[in-house]
């Protein structure tokens, strides 16, 4: 069950790494980002579970002695949660960006941008 | 039957992302983005993390999505 | 107790048949508005009955799922309808056996009505 | 052509180094020290169920005021960028909106905006938090500007929310180090019975505060880039 | 007893995900997409329903609680910007 969670996070990267890799245009590579945000996500969730664990809170089920036998990893868990906020705050800017960008060019195509270039 | 589900979920995933990067049109893109979010949800859920599965709920799959299409929006009208 | 349970799993069962229906629907129904029917009313049927058997096997999470319920009662329809209308206004082609179409006539009606006033 | 070999060898690359990896992986069975501590010493230490809630107020307290600056400097900066130029020319007729989602929009904000408060007030006993609470008010703000158009959130109400949550979130973990142990303890507040909401300290108060900046943040990201709309170019 | 309807339940729902996407790729406009991806949102939470009975934890319902309510919302956004009214 791990092993077919982290191939797909595996190949969301991928595929997310083609996208921005060989897009030319920019909405295309910040869909590329998102894929690639998801992915790992997905991989990091997957490292910290344990077979056959439950999800970390200590209600009746899980009762509050000999805790550490049940329950998964929750630090990558916490780690997650932060990395998700912030991936919607770095997808807002770079929107905010090819937004302003086009307003300059009138084109979303990333090879018309040469100011730059020297 | 998680093993099923989580077969499942995760060729829809990977056939959602490949729609998603070579797909012509941008609102499908951001449509797809959307369903493999969704399903990264449910996939958190079998991974017993109901905390990441709620924000990416949240998150992931609904305000993301928003504020691409009023960028989206925004860039039809100006054309 | 354990006759409850079953009651409660045969109505999960009955539910995603509902859910299968309104897939199969999807893919059988020859235009989109038909499609927009079959796939929200069959599947929030299918929902509805799939969340109250989880909430009969369980019975301390039943007021969530009651809650949960009535959410979906309000919000499903409203994304349904304002679907239909986007459908309806960008023009997309209507199956060739459509009878009605009231919200045509609706607006041919008040674009009449507009031009008598205004002459 | 170049670039295409270039990208499929990159992509290559890292496949191998996955593949490597993924010979060494095996199933995990037991927690690593770390996650064992917190698991053995949370629910004394603490006195949150939700280890995960614990672990991102308490333990990783500065993850937290990292995360929550970042998002600050984003707001910022997409304001800063999409800045409004007041130009009004006539802007292109839209169509009215329907009855029933005004209906709905009346029925369903304050209900959002109630899940919101539940789920981040509830943060340290069931799933959720501060970071979801805020996402779910900042969804609200989307169904009042999904009914009406015209609707413009009051920036001002917006900013003093957010700064007022902030310098609070911060005057708590200062007060960590004066009356407990260090920056962002909980143990400010007595930690009262394990399982009941007034519990855990400080922490539901933490949440709340993240809660509400989190929300107003992505608010004002979210007015901004609906504000920008309005202008004709 | 319970836990074999159930099992046949959640692989009835599995169908039922596959069909929609078969209907999301075989789509003649954006609209027919949009449904799919409804019609998938819902399913969802049928979907976690069933995770909760799988997995023991009761607790994870909340989870569909903020699915089945902030759902609709990209649906609804989706809607506007067809009727170029956004």
């Amino acid at each position: 069950m791990e092993i077919i969670a982290l191939i797909t996070g595996f190949a969301l990267i991928l595929i997310g790494l083609y996208g921005i890799l060989s897009k030319k245009n920019i909405i295309k590579i910040i869909v590329g980002f998102s894929l690639f945000d998801t992915g790992l996500h997905v991989l990091i969730v997957t490292v910290g579970y344990i077979k056959g664990g439950t999800a970390p809170i200590l209600d009746s089920v899980v009762g509050t002695t000999n805790v550490a036998s049940k329950i998964v990893d929750p630090v990558p868990q916490a780690l997650v949660l932060t990395a998700i906020v912030i991936g919607l705050g770095v997808t807002a800017l770079m929107l905010a960006y090819a937004l302003k960008m086009y307003q300059a060019k009138k084109s979303l195509d990333i090879s018309d941008f040469k100011d730059m270039k020297w | 039957m998680n093993l099923i589900i989580i077969i499942v979920l995760s060729v829809v995933m990977v056939v959602m992302a490949i729609t998603a990067i070579i797909h012509k049109k941008l609102a499908v893109a951001v449509i797809a983005t959307g369903v493999v979010s969704l399903m990264a949800s449910v996939m958190y859920l079998l991974m017993a993390a109901p905390d990441v599965a709620m924000t990416e709920a949240a998150i992931g799959s609904g305000l993301s999505t928003i504020i691409f299409f009023y960028v989206l929006n925004k860039i039809r009208k100006a054309k | 107790m354990e006759v409850l349970k079953i009651i409660g799993a045969l109505i999960t069962l009955l539910g995603s048949v509902f859910l299968l229906l309104g897939s199969i629907g999807l893919i059988r129904m020859p235009d989109v508005f038909t499609r927009i029917q079959t796939g929200t009313k069959a599947s929030t049927l299918g929902a509805l009955l799939s969340l109250l058997g989880i909430g009969i096997i369980y019975l301390d999470i039943a007021g969530k799922v009651f809650l949960l319920i009535v959410f979906i009662l309000i919000t499903n329809p409203v994304s349904s309808h304002m679907l239909a209308r986007a459908a309806h206004y960008i023009g997309v082609k209507k199956a060739d056996v459509t009878v009605v179409d009231e919200l045509e006539d609706f607006e041919n009606e008040k674009q009449k009505n507009e031009t008598q006033i205004s002459e | 052509m170049i670039k295409n070999f270039f990208i499929i060898a990159i992509l290559a690359g890292l496949a191998a180094i996955f593949v490597t990896l993924f010979w060494d992986f095996g199933d995990s069975e037991t927690l690593t020290p770390l996650a064992t501590h917190y698991a053995t010493n949370g629910a004394t230490e603490v006195g949150a169920p939700n280890l995960v809630t614990s672990i991102v107020v308490t333990y990783r307290g500065f993850d937290t005021l990292g995360e929550v600056t970042i998002l600050f400097l984003v707001a910022s900066i997409v304001s800063f960028f999409l800045k409004r130029e007041k130009v009004q020319k006539e802007i292109a007729p839209k169509r009215e909106t329907s009855e029933i989602i005004l209906t709905a929009a009346k029925l369903l904000v304050p209900i959002v905006m109630l899940l919101g408060v539940y789920v981040f007030i509830n943060g340290h006993l069931t799933p959720g938090g501060g970071f979801q609470g805020g996402a779910i008010i900042a969804t609200a703000f989307v169904l009042l500007l999904m009914a009406n158009p015209d609707f413009e959130i009051n920036h001002k109400i917006i900013a003093t929310v957010e700064s007022v949550s902030g310098i609070a979130f911060v005057l708590i973990g200062v007060l960590g180090i004066l009356l407990a142990g260090g920056f962002l303890d909980n143990k400010v507040l007595p930690l009262g019975t394990f399982g009941k909401i007034f519990s855990a300290g400080a922490i539901p108060l933490i949440y709340s505060f993240v809660g509400l900046k989190v929300g107003s943040e992505l608010s004002n990201i979210l007015s901004n880039l609906q504000g920008v709309q309005k202008e004709e170019m | 007893m319970v836990n074999i309807i159930l099992q046949i339940a959640g692989g009835i729902m599995l169908l039922a995900v596959i069909l929609s996407l078969y209907r999301f790729f075989k789509a003649g406009s954006l609209v027919d997409r949009v449904i799919a991806f409804d019609v998938m949102t819902i399913i969802s939470i049928s979907l976690i329903a069933l995770i909760t009975h799988f997995s023991g934890r009761t607790i994870y319902i909340d989870v569909a609680i903020i699915y089945g309510l902030l759902s609709f919302l990209g649906v609804i956004i989706i809607a506007r910007y067809l009727e170029k009214s956004l």
